[in-house]
C-alpha cells in the first residue's frame, strides 16, 4: 500500500538535543525548574539554593512524588483519583494504630524492632485493598472513578478519623520514624557509594540499549552522544550526593549521639547527613514505576488501554482487570506516602493528607501527564511535584501571603497546562 | 544585634490572626528584631515544612501556633537541634523544650460554658461543637462539660443536641441547629457554640424561631460577634485579647533567643498539661466579653463603636 | 475445492442477540471449513458485524452455540477467542492510537525477555519483517498509529490478525475505506491465507468482490439469515435479490 | 433505505407510566427520596416530615441547587467545574464589601433600598465574568476545564479572602437578608395565588403541547392521560404550598412584628410562612434553565456539544464561544447563590461555600447527569440536591456525628450512580 | 453537457496545507462548475479528504485561494462555509449521537417559534416530509440516532446536506459503508441534485462509480494533483493508472 510520508524531509540537520534525543519537553520543565530556583534564591540571598534548603526541599516533595507516580497511570487511562489524600490518612491511621495499640497489646512492646515493618506492611496491605476496591468499582461496575474517588474522599478520610476518634497518635515508633527524612539518612560514605553504583548502572543501561539496537540493525545515535549523556547522568547523580553530603549534621545532634555511645564529640568533628532514607525510597519507586511503565506488559497495557479502550479490551487484554491492578497500586503508593508523611510528623493526625489529591494531581499533569489519557511520563510526574514544593517552598521563604501563594499555585497549574498544550500542538504531537 | 524571630501560623481562616500577628511585629519593632513568617494553612505537614523554612532563613527563635499540639514535635526537635528555642503559641505543644504562652483553651471552654450557665441556669442545652479534625474542639467541649456537670447532675439541664461542626464553618453550624431545633420543638434554652463563626450560624438559625436572644456563646470577639453581644443576640465572647499574647510573645522571643533560659522568663511557671508534659507556661488571662463589659473592647481599641454598635438600638451602655 | 466432508472449523448455531429489546441477530446458523471463505453480506443493520462480534468475543449472545472444531466453545472475551486461535480484524480497526505500529502488532502478545521484560527492540525486527511484506512502501516504524494515513492503519490491523498463525479469521469489511491498489492488495493476500488451510469471515458490500474470493455466501437481513448459497451457482443478481427482497434465488430454494 | 426495525414489536402494551410519557427514571429517583423521608421520619418520631423541617430542607437546599442547574451545562458538555464554591466566596465577599464598605461610603447609608439590589448586581457580574474567563480559557485555550477550575479553585477563594483581609463582614443589609430564606416570605395569601397560577400555566403547557403535536398530525396521549398529568401537577404544586403556608409563624415573631408596627398581638393569631423568596428564586431558576435546555438553541448546542463536539462545531456550531456562555451562566448562577447562602448566614464568612464544589457536582451526578456528556436534566439536578440535603439533614437530625454524615453522603453518591448506570442498561439507553 | 465557459461555482487555488511538518496537500488547484461533479480520486492519505476539509471550513489552508462564483471567499470556520452555502457529508458522518433525527438535520438552524423558542414539532415534520423522499422505510423519528445503523445514519446525514437548499455539496465517501441497494439511493440522488444545477465533489474509490457519477475526476498522490480529466475521455483502467503510477495517460498529457 502506497506510503503519503512523502513530502518528508530525508535529512535535515538536527540539532544538539535531537542527536541525544532528549525530549525537549522535559528540557523544558528542567528549565522552568531551574528558572523558578535561581529567581527565589536571589530573593531570599541565596539562602534558596544551600544544600541544607535542598535537602528540605527534597524531603518534603517525596510523599507528594510518590503518589504521583501512580497518579501517572490513572490518569493515562483516563481515569482520575480524587481520594489519594484521603486514603493516606486511612492509611496513616492504620499504621498508627498498629505501632501503638495493636501491636503492644498483643506482646510487641515498644522499641522491638518488628514493629515498624509489620505496621508499614499492615499499611500497604489496606492501601491495596482500598484501592483495588475502588479499581473494581471502576472496572467492573463501569462507576466512573470521579464519581468512585470522589466518594472515596469523602468516606475514607472519616473511617480514618473514627479509627482514631479523632485523636493524634504517637509519638511514632523510631524505626518507623527514620523514613521520615532527617531522622534517617545514609550519612556521607553510604551515600557517595550509592551514587557511583546507580552512575554504574545508568551507564550499562544506556550502553546495552545501544547493543540491543545494533544488534537488530537499527540505527543507533553516534557513540559521542552515548558519552555524554552518560556523562550529564554521571554530573547529576554525583552533583546530588554531594549536595545532600553538604548538609552537614547540627553539633548539638552530634553531641547527643556520641553521648549517647558514651564517648565525646571530638574537637572540629563534622559529618554531612547524605542520602534520605525517604528520598531513596522515591528513587526505588520511580525506577521501579518506570520500568513497570516502559519495559513490562503491564505498562503497555496501561497506555494502550490509554490510547483506545477498546482497542486494548477487543486485543484480548483484561481491561477491567487491569483498572482493579491500576487502582492497586496507587493504593499502595499512598500507603507508601503515609508512612513518609506521618513518619515525618512523628505522629499521626487527622488532617494529614488534606488536599493532596489537587497537589498530587497537579503534580502529574505539570509534568506532562494528558487528562486525556494515553501520555504521561513518570520522571515528568516527580519533576511536576519538585517544581510546585519549589514553589511553596521558596514563596513562603520569601514571605509571600499563603492565600496569595495558593493563587500563585493555581495560576502556574493552568499556565503549565497551556505551554504543555501548546507545545504540542507546535510539535504537531497529540 | 538584629534578632530574626520566625512565625509559623497554622492559618488565617478565622479572623483573630491577623490581629496577633500585628501584635507580634510592633514588639519585635520595638526591640529591633526581624519579623519573617510562614503559614501552614491548617496543614501540620506543611507547619513542619515551614519551620524547616524559618530555620533556613537563619531564625533566632520561633513562635509557632500549632495546628497539632503533637504532631508539630518533630519541628520543636528540628529547633531544638539547632540551638533554637520554641514559643508555643495559643495552642499547646506537648514538648517540654517549648515555652508554652497561651489562653487556656479548655479554660476557654469553661468561660463559654460559665457565662451561659449565668444566664440559663435551667432548661435544654445545645452544644455547637467546633471541627472533629481541630484537637481544640474537644479542648473546648471538655471544658464546657467541667462547668455544666453540676448541673446536669443535678436535672437543671438536660443536653438536648450536640452536634460537631465540619470545618467549623457557619453554614453547616446553621443546618445543624436548624435540625436540633425541629427535633427539640423550639424547646430549647441556650446554645454552647465554640467559636464566634459557629456562633452566628446558631445565632441566623434561632432568627429564623424567633429565638434570638436566648443565651449563645462564642469566643474570638469577632467583630460581627461583639455585634451580635451588643445586639443581644449572643451572650458572651470570649476575648483572648490577642494582642497582649501577641507582644507577650514577641518580647519572650526576643529574650530566648538572646540567650534567657526559659524558666527566667518574667511570669513563667511550671505546669502540667494533662498528657502529663511537665513544661514552663504563662498563661494570659481570656476575657469574657458581655454586655456588661464591652467598654473594655472599645477601650482597647480592638473595635471602634461604630463597629461595635451599628444597627443597634437602646443597646448596652457601651453604645449609649 | 473446498473440502466440506470432515468437522467444520466453526459451526455456529441458532445464534441470538438483542439489544435493549431490538434483535440485531435473530437465530442464525452459520459455519466454516479450513481453506474456505465465506462472505456475510446484508444491508445496514442487518446484523453482521454483530454476528461476527459474537465469535470475535466482543459481545455474548443471548442464545445459541458455537463450536469451534466440533468442540463446544465458551467465547466470553475477546481473550477466549484468541485461544481458539480466531484473530478479528474489526471494522472499527481496533488500534491504540498513540502507540506505534509494533506495539500494536503485538498488543496483548508482547514479546519479552528471558527476565520478562518486553523486548522491543525483537518486536520492532519482527514488525519490519511483516509490514515488508504486506506494504513495502511503510516506513513509519517509530510514529504513533494516529499519524497513519487510513491505509496504513489497516495494514496494521491486517498485518496483526496475520501474525499470530491465526486458524480462523474474520475481516469486517477490511476494504471499505481502501482504495483500489490497496483493495487488491487485500484480495490477493485473502486468497493467499486461504491456500494456507485458514478459514475467513469476510464481510464486505462488494458482490463482485464477493463473487470473487468467497466459496459461500450467506446473506443476512433484518437480523435473520436469508440462505447460505455457494458463490458458484449464483450470479451478482441472484445475490443483489438476496440481500435487497431477502429471497433465496428459486433455482436454489429448497 | 432498508429499516433494521422489523423486529420492534409494533404495538405493546404500555404500561400506565408510558402512557403517561413519565421518565421512569425520574419515579426511581423519587421513589428514593421518599423512602429517606419516610426512614427520617420514623427515626425522629414523626418530626422529619413536619411542614417546619419541610421549609428548613427546601431553604437548605437552594444555594446548591442553584449552581447544580448550571452544572448540568457544564458536564453535559463533558466539562467539570471544581471552582464553584470558590467563586461563591468571592461573590459573597464581593457583595459584602459593596454594601458594606463602597456603598456607604459613597453615601448610599445603611438601609437604603438601593443597597440590596445594587450588590446582587455587583456580585452576578462578578460571577458573569470570572465564569466568562474560565469559559474562555477551556474554549479558546483549550486548557481542559479540570484543570482550569481547579487552578479557580485555589485562587478565586484566595482573592475572596484578600478582599474582606479574612475578616467576617455583616450583618448585611436587612433588605439583602430577605433573600436568605426564613427571613423573606411570601405570606399565605400571595403563596397561594402563586400556586394556582403556577397551575394554571402548567395546564396550558400540557394543552399547547398537545395542540401542536395534533396539528401536525403526530401520535398523542390519550386526553385522559393529559388530564393525569395536569391533575399531578396540581396535587405537587398546591400541596407543597400547603405545606409552607402550613408553617407557622412562631409567636415570638409575630409578637415582635406587631411591636414593631406599634400593635398588639391579637389573641390566637396566627399566620403561615408561604414561599420564601429564595426558593421562589430557585423556581425561577429551575423553570429559565429547563426552558433553555429544551426550547433554545443555547440548549440544543450545549446537548448536541455534549454527544459529539466535533460534529457540534462542523455543524457550523460556535463550540467555542458557546463553552464561555456556559461558564458565564455557571458563574452567574454561583453569584445568584452567593446571594441566598450569605444572605442567610447574615454575614460573609471567609469559609462559606467550602466543598460545595463536590456538592454540586454530586446533586447534578445523582440526578443523572452523565460524566461522559450528552446527558442530564435540570429537574435531575435540583432532585439530586434534595435528596443530599434531606441525608445530611435528616442525619443531623437525628444526631449522627459529621464524619459519619460524610461517609453516608459518599457512599450515596457512588451507589446512586452504580444505580442509573444499571437502569440505563437494562433500558438500553445510553 | 457541462458548460464551463463561465465562471466556476468554486474555484481551488493552489490549495497547501501541512500538519506537523508533512504536506497533507501540495499546492492542488481544482475548480467545480455548476451541474458538474468532480471526482476526487487517490491513494489512502493522498490528501482528499484534507483538501476538501479546507473548502468545507474544517481545516484552514496554509496557503492558496478559494473562490466562490468568481469572488475570492474567506472561510475559515464551518459556519462562513454555510453562508457560501456549502454543505458537506463528512467521512466520518457529524452527528450528535444522543440527538434524534429531526435535532441532527436541523443542528445549528433549527426552525424557532414567533417567540424565538426552538419549534420541534415543526422540525419533526419537515423531517418526516424529507425523509419519506430519501427512505420511506424511515421510521425511528424518536429514537436518538445512537441507535440506528450504518445506513441509516449515513441517510440522515445525506438529508442534512440536501435540506438547505445548498449550492455547492461535497461528499466524502458516502456510500463506503453503505450496501448495494443503498448505494443505488445515493446514486441516484447525485444525479437528481445535478440536474438541479448543484456542483458536487465526490470522493470515491469506486472507479467504476466514479466513471459513472463524475464528469471530471481530479487525482491526487502524496497530496499532488496528478491532474483533471474528463471522464469520458479515460477508461478506468486510466484511472487506476493515474492512482497507482502517480501519471496521466498519454493521449492526454500535455
Ligand atoms: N452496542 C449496540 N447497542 C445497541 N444496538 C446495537 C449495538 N450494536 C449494534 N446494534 C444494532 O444492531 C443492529 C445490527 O447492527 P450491525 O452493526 O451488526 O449491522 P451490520 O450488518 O454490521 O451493518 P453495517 O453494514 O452498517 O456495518 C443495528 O440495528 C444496530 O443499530
Ligand atoms: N488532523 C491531522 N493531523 C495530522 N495529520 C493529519 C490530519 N489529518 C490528516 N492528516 C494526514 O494527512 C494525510 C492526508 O490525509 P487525508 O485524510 O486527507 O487522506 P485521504 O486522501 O482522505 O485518505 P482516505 O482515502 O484514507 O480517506 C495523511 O497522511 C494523514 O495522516
Ligand atoms: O480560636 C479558635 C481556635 O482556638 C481554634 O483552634 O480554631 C477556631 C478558633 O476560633
Ligand atoms: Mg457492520
Ligand atoms: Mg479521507
Amino acid at each position: 500500500m502506497a506510503d503519503a510520508s512523502a513530502s518528508e524531509a530525508p535529512t535535515q540537520r538536527k540539532n544538539i538535543f535531537q542527536t541525544l534525543e532528549i525530549d525537549t519537553r522535559l528540557l523544558g520543565m528542567v528549565g522552568a525548574f531551574i528558572v523558578v530556583c535561581l529567581v527565589f534564591n536571589l530573593l531570599t540571598d541565596g539562602r534558596f539554593l544551600t544544600p541544607r534548603n535542598v535537602f528540605n526541599l527534597t524531603i518534603q516533595t517525596v510523599s507528594v512524588a510518590i503518589m504521583a507516580t501512580g497518579m501517572v497511570f490513572v490518569i493515562v487511562t483516563r481515569h482520575i483519583d480524587l481520594s489519594v489524600g484521603s486514603l493516606l490518612a486511612t492509611c496513616s491511621a492504620m499504621m498508627a494504630i498498629t505501632q501503638t495499640n495493636i501491636l503492644p497489646s498483643i506482646g510487641l512492646d515498644l522499641g522491638n524492632p518488628l514493629i515498624a515493618p509489620i505496621a508499614i506492611i499492615v499499611g500497604l496491605a489496606v492501601g491495596a485493598l482500598i484501592g483495588a476496591f475502588n479499581g473494581w468499582l471502576v472496572g467492573y461496575l463501569a462507576i466512573p472513578a470521579f464519581i468512585v474517588t470522589l466518594g472515596g474522599l469523602l468516606v475514607w478520610r472519616n473511617v480514618g478519623w473514627y479509627m482514631t476518634k479523632g485523636q493524634t497518635i504517637g509519638p511514632l515508633d523510631q524505626n518507623y520514624q527514620m523514613l521520615g527524612g532527617i531522622g534517617g539518612t545514609l550519612g556521607e560514605t553510604a551515600s557517595w557509594i550509592l551514587g557511583v553504583l546507580a552512575v554504574l548502572a545508568a551507564c550499562f543501561a544506556i550502553w546495552s540499549a545501544r547493543k540491543s539496537r545494533i544488534s537488530h540493525d537499527f540505527p543507533v545515535k553516534p557513540v559521542w552522544a552515548e558519552f555524554v549523556l552518560m556523562g550529564i547522568s554521571a554530573v547529576l547523580i554525583l552533583g546530588f550526593i554531594a549536595t545532600l553530603n553538604a548538609y552537614e549534621v547540627p553539633t548539638r545532634v552530634l553531641e547527643r549521639q556520641f553521648e549517647a555511645r558514651g564517648e565525646v564529640l571530638p574537637e572540629g568533628y563534622s559529618e554531612g547527613y547524605g542520602l534520605p532514607f525517604s528520598v531513596l525510597l522515591l528513587v526505588i519507586v520511580a525506577v521501579t514505576m518506570t520500568i513497570v511503565a516502559r519495559k513490562t506488559r503491564l505498562g503497555r497495557y496501561i497506555f494502550a488501554t490509554g490510547g483506545n479502550p477498546d482497542a486494548a479490551e477487543l486485543s484480548g487484554i483484561n481491561t477491567r482487570f487491569l483498572t482493579v491492578k491500576i487502582f492497586a497500586i496507587m493504593g499502595i503508593l499512598c500507603g507508601l506516602a503515609a508512612v513518609v508523611a506521618s513518619a515525618r510528623l512523628s505522629f499521626h493526625s487527622n488532617d494529614i493528607g488534606t488536599l493532596d489529591e489537587l497537589r498530587v494531581i497537579a503534580a502529574a499533569v505539570i509534568g506532562g501527564t494528558a487528562l486525556a489519557g494515553g501520555v504521561g511520563t513518570i520522571y515528568g510526574a516527580i519533576l511536576g511535584a519538585l517544581i510546585m514544593q519549589s514553589l511553596q517552598s521558596g514563596m513562603a521563604m520569601v514571605g509571600v501571603d499563603a492565600p496569595f501563594q495558593n493563587i500563585v499555585v493555581g495560576a502556574v497549574l493552568v499556565i503549565a497546562v497551556l505551554v504543555d498544550i501548546i507545545y504540542r500542538k507546535r510539535t504537531g504531537a497529540k | 544585634e538584629g534578632v530574626t524571630v520566625g512565625v509559623s501560623w497554622s492559618n488565617f481562616q478565622e479572623e483573630r490572626w491577623k490581629t496577633d500577628e500585628a501584635a507580634i511585629k510592633a514588639a519585635l519593632e520595638e526591640a529591633g528584631a526581624t519579623y519573617i513568617s510562614s503559614d501552614a494553612q491548617s496543614s501540620s505537614s506543611k507547619q513542619l515544612s515551614d519551620v524547616e523554612s524559618l530555620i533556613s532563613q537563619g531564625a533566632d527563635a520561633l513562635i509557632i501556633l500549632a495546628q497539632d499540639t503533637q504532631a508539630v514535635i518533630p519541628a520543636v526537635q528540628l529547633a531544638a537541634d539547632n540551638g533554637i528555642p520554641v514559643i508555643a503559641y495559643d495552642r499547646l505543644i506537648e514538648d517540654a523544650r517549648a515555652f508554652y504562652l497561651t489562653f487556656d483553651n479548655v479554660e476557654v471552654g469553661r468561660m463559654q460554658a460559665r457565662a451561659v450557665l449565668e444566664a440559663a441556669p435551667e432548661g435544654n442545652y445545645v452544644m455547637i461543637k467546633g471541627s472533629p479534625t481541630d484537637p481544640n474542639a474537644d479542648f473546648l467541649r471538655g471544658g464546657q462539660q467541667e462547668v455544666l456537670q453540676e448541673a446536669i447532675d443535678a436535672g437543671k439541664i438536660t443536653i438536648v443536641g450536640e452536634a460537631y461542626t465540619d470545618q467549623w464553618l457557619p453554614a453547616n453550624a446553621q443546618r445543624n441547629m436548624e435540625q436540633i431545633l425541629t427535633a427539640a420543638d423550639n424547646k430549647v434554652d441556650a446554645v454552647v457554640a465554640s467559636n464566634d463563626g459557629t456562633a452566628g450560624g446558631a445565632v441566623a438559625a434561632l432568627q429564623a424561631q424567633g429565638m434570638a436572644g436566648i443565651p449563645v456563646s462564642g469566643q474570638d470577639a469577632d467583630k460581627a460577634a461583639l455585634n451580635r453581644v451588643a445586639m443581644g443576640t449572643q451572650t458572651v465572647s470570649v476575648w483572648k485579647d490577642s494582642r497582649d499574647l501577641g507582644r507577650r510573645a514577641g518580647e519572650v522571643a526576643v529574650a530566648l533567643a538572646g540567650g534567657d533560659m526559659l524558666k527566667d522568663v518574667e511570669g513563667a511557671s511550671e505546669w502540667t498539661s494533662p498528657a502529663g508534659t511537665t513544661l514552663t507556661a504563662q498563661f494570659l488571662n481570656p476575657v469574657p466579653v458581655t454586655q456588661d463589659n464591652l467598654d473594655v473592647v472599645v477601650e482597647a481599641g480592638w473595635i471602634t463603636k461604630d463597629e461595635l454598635c451599628q444597627g443597634v438600638e437602646n443597646g448596652p451602655a457601651a453604645c449609649n | 475445492m473446498v473440502d466440506r466432508t470432515g468437522t467444520p472449523l466453526v459451526d455456529m448455531r441458532d445464534i441470538s442477540i438483542s439489544f435493549g429489546g431490538i434483535k440485531a441477530v435473530d437465530h442464525v446458523s452459520v459455519d466454516l471449513f479450513p481453506g474456505e471463505v465465506v462472505g456475510l453480506l446484508g444491508h445496514n443493520g442487518a446484523g453482521k458485524s454483530t454476528l461476527i462480534k459474537c465469535l470475535s468475543g466482543a459481545y455474548q449472545a443471548n442464545a445459541g452455540e458455537i463450536y469451534v472444531n466440533g468442540q463446544k466453545a465458551e467465547i466470553a472475551n475477546p481473550r477466549d477467542a484468541r485461544d481458539y486461535n480466531i484473530e478479528t480484524i474489526y471494522q472499527t480497526l481496533a488500534l491504540a492510537d498513540n502507540l506505534d505500529a509494533a506495539s500494536n502488532l503485538f498488543l496483548g502478545r508482547e514479546l519479552t525477555t528471558s527476565m520478562g521484560f518486553v523486548n522491543e527492540a525483537a518486536m520492532e525486527a519482527e514488525t519490519r519483517k511483516i509490514m515488508g511484506r504486506l506494504n513495502p512502501n511503510f516506513q513509519k516504524f517509530a510514529a504513533p498509529v494516529s499519524a497513519l494515513s487510513g491505509g496504513q492503519r489497516q495494514s496494521v490491523a491486517i498485518a496483526r490478525a496475520v501474525y499470530f498463525q491465526a486458524k480462523i479469521l474474520i475481516m469486517d469489511e477490511p476494504t471499505a475505506a481502501l482504495g483500489p491498489q490497496e483493495t487488491e492488495m487485500v484480495a490477493q493476500l485473502i486468497e493467499e491465507l486461504k491456500r494456507q488451510g485458514l478459514g475467513i469471515f469476510l464481510i464486505d458490500h462488494d458482490v463482485h468482490q464477493v463473487k470473487r474470493l468467497c466459496d459461500r455466501a450467506a446473506v443476512m437481513k433484518n437480523g435473520k439469515l436469508v440462505g447460505v448459497v455457494k458463490v458458484d451457482e449464483v450470479t451478482t443478481d441472484d445475490l443483489l435479490a438476496m440481500i435487497i427482497a431477502g429471497k433465496k434465488p428459486e433455482h436454489l430454494a429448497a
